[in-house]
């Protein structure tokens, strides 16, 4: 049962990493990037299920909440291209 | 221009939750994974968040710089302190037995000091590090 | 089944490594490089490196990719084409990498307990770590308390690591602070 | 009981796992960037769900089933923000962006356009 999970979890893997690679746009990089992050997370759990070690989920958390701050730096950058710019300067 | 306006609140909604991560993750690295490192990096990360979502003035005031680098070489001296104070209370350098009338808590008072040391370290420096390439930049 | 998820990962992890060589948008070699620390975090994860993986997450995620694109905010966010003929550093890539693979089968296969590092002083820290030091995760009393000073080495050269680059990007502070004040005193 | 447990949990590992199929074959094949937002958000949510629903009754009452919790929450929160940002830069954009400008040029255009 977790063998099939973490199997379907490695395709998805494969194809998200491969639309990563291709992604013409930087947004289709992006959005990849953010998938293969959430990706691992459910890898992670399925592996710590699959050992039966089910422990080590705080590094799954640790992606959760930081995967959002890359992609939001990336999409920033992209359309401010300044890490800085501060949307209240322009009132 | 109110772009961001569901970016904004959920970053105020994540914000705690990160920062509390951040605390567990500091306090829970002697009995699961993490430590001082992973905890100063995830505190820097939240207010390189904050930059990245209200703008640099807003992390600076949650932050402001000279803190930020001054808390640099604080770590340290926290880092260093602890090994001279083993070596005041009789011990050898970062030698924690001494630092407690038994051992055992001793050494666990060494280590959360010292990763205290290595936190606040770490954190400032990326904070700080990401304060210069932005403001080199702007 | 873990040997197959380390193929797959490291199958994933190499198909990475070689678009990012061939990438020239710079913004596309930052997210393809925070794919691979995912990656390799779960990589590490398989591995058993529970620390290592979370501070390859908490680094790669978020701190890598931000001082990246830091760093492209300085340049162009395009890779110029090279000048100079691709061949010579093939060839020393080819060379120093089968160097080190030729280096590595001398090596003792993965995990196996009679190698020479878990002969020497492993058993110690695996059989004493929790009466010694009382924290059961061995990974941070070696850390912290074994090996205090590579610690404090690994801290200081953060430190100094960090006062470089400030002095590197930071050459117009002294104008920076009569502007920081002067914004103090608008408030 | 037990068997009763392992059975739903085995069901929603396997829709979980189609989900998470589906979804990453919509972010493989679909054309655009919005369509391919739409095949993410279908792993973040049912797949995610329905596989951390399952490791959960799996798990029982223990702090993995705590910290499975707080993994969907935090998926639940943060990954629709960054597909919500994600649409957003993509549509401030007009067209597909190229990446050869230069980026100062960039930023000038569109903080006039935000302004």
């Amino acid at each position: 049962m977790f063998a099939g999970a973490a199997a379907a979890i490695l395709v998805a893997l494969a194809l998200a990493v491969l639309r990563a690679i291709k992604g013409p746009t930087v947004f289709d990089r992006a959005l990849a990037g953010n998938t293969v992050g959430s990706l691992a997370i459910l890898l992670l759990a399925v592996f710590g299920f699959l050992t039966g070690r089910p422990e080590f989920l705080d590094i799954g958390i640790t992606y959760g909440l930081l995967n959002l701050i890359g992609t939001l730096a990336v999409l920033k950058f992209f359309r401010h291209g300044d890490l800085a710019y501060d949307p209240e300067e322009e009132r | 221009m109110n772009f961001d306006l569901i970016l904004r609140i959920g970053t105020k909604l994540i914000l705690p939750f990160i920062l509390l991560f951040a605390i567990y993750v500091q306090f829970h690295g002697e009995y699961g994974p993490g430590g001082g490192f992973q905890a100063g990096v995830i505190v820097a990360a939240v207010i390189i968040l904050i930059a990245i979502t209200f703008g640099l003035n807003a992390a600076k005031r949650v932050a402001p710089r000279g803190l930020v680098e001054r808390m640099v070489p604080l770590g340290v001296l926290i880092y260093a302190g602890t090994g001279i104070a083993g070596l005041l209370l009789g011990g050898n350098y970062l030698d924690y037995g001494v630092l407690l009338p038994e051992p055992v808590s001793g050494h666990l008072l060494g280590i959360f000091a010292v990763e205290i040391g290595v936190a606040v370290t770490v954190s400032s420096t990326m904070v700080a590090l990401f304060y210069a390439f932005v403001e080199r930049g702007s | 089944m873990e040997s197959l998820i380390n193929m797959v990962l490291l199958t994933l992890l190499a198909a990475t490594t070689i678009a990012i060589v061939g990438q020239r948008s710079l913004l596309g070699v930052v997210i393809l490089a925070s794919v691979y620390s995912f990656l390799m975090a779960s990589v590490m994860i398989v591995l058993d490196a529970v620390d290592v993986a979370m501070t390859e997450a908490s680094v790669g995620a978020a701190i890598s990719t931000v001082l990246l694109l830091g760093a492209l905010h300085l340049t162009k966010t395009r890779e110029e084409a090279p000048r100079h003929g691709r061949l010579l550093p093939l060839l020393l890539c080819a060379a120093v990498g089968a160097m080190l693979v030729w280096g590595t089968l001398v090596l003792p296969p993965f995990g196996t307990p009679d190698a020479v590092i878990h002969q020497h002083v492993v058993p110690r820290y695996i059989n004493e770590t929790v009466r010694e030091t009382g924290s059961p995760n061995i990974v941070t009393a070696v850390l912290a308390d074994y090996r205090g000073f590579d610690t404090l080495g690994e801290t200081t050269v953060i430190f100094i690591a960090g006062i470089g680059v400030m002095l590197l990007l930071g050459g117009l502070r002294r104008r920076d602070r009569a502007q920081d004040s002067a914004a103090e005193d608008q408030r | 009981m037990a068997l009763a447990i392992d059975v739903a949990s085995g069901l929603l590992i396997a829709a979980g796992s189609f989900f998470i199929l589906v979804g990453a074959l919509a972010l493989f094949r679909l054309p655009d960037v919005y369509t391919r937002a739409h095949g993410t958000s279908i792993i973040d949510t049912a797949g995610a769900g329905f596989l951390i629903l399952g490791l959960m009754l799996q798990a029982g009452f223990t702090l993995v089933t705590l910290k499975l919790l707080f993994l969907l929450a935090i998926s639940f929160f943060t990954l629709p923000v960054i597909g919500h940002a994600l649409a957003r830069a993509a549509l401030h954009e007009k067209i597909a962006p190229k990446l050869a400008e230069d980026r100062r040029g960039r930023g000038r255009n569109s903080a006039g356009d935000g302004a």
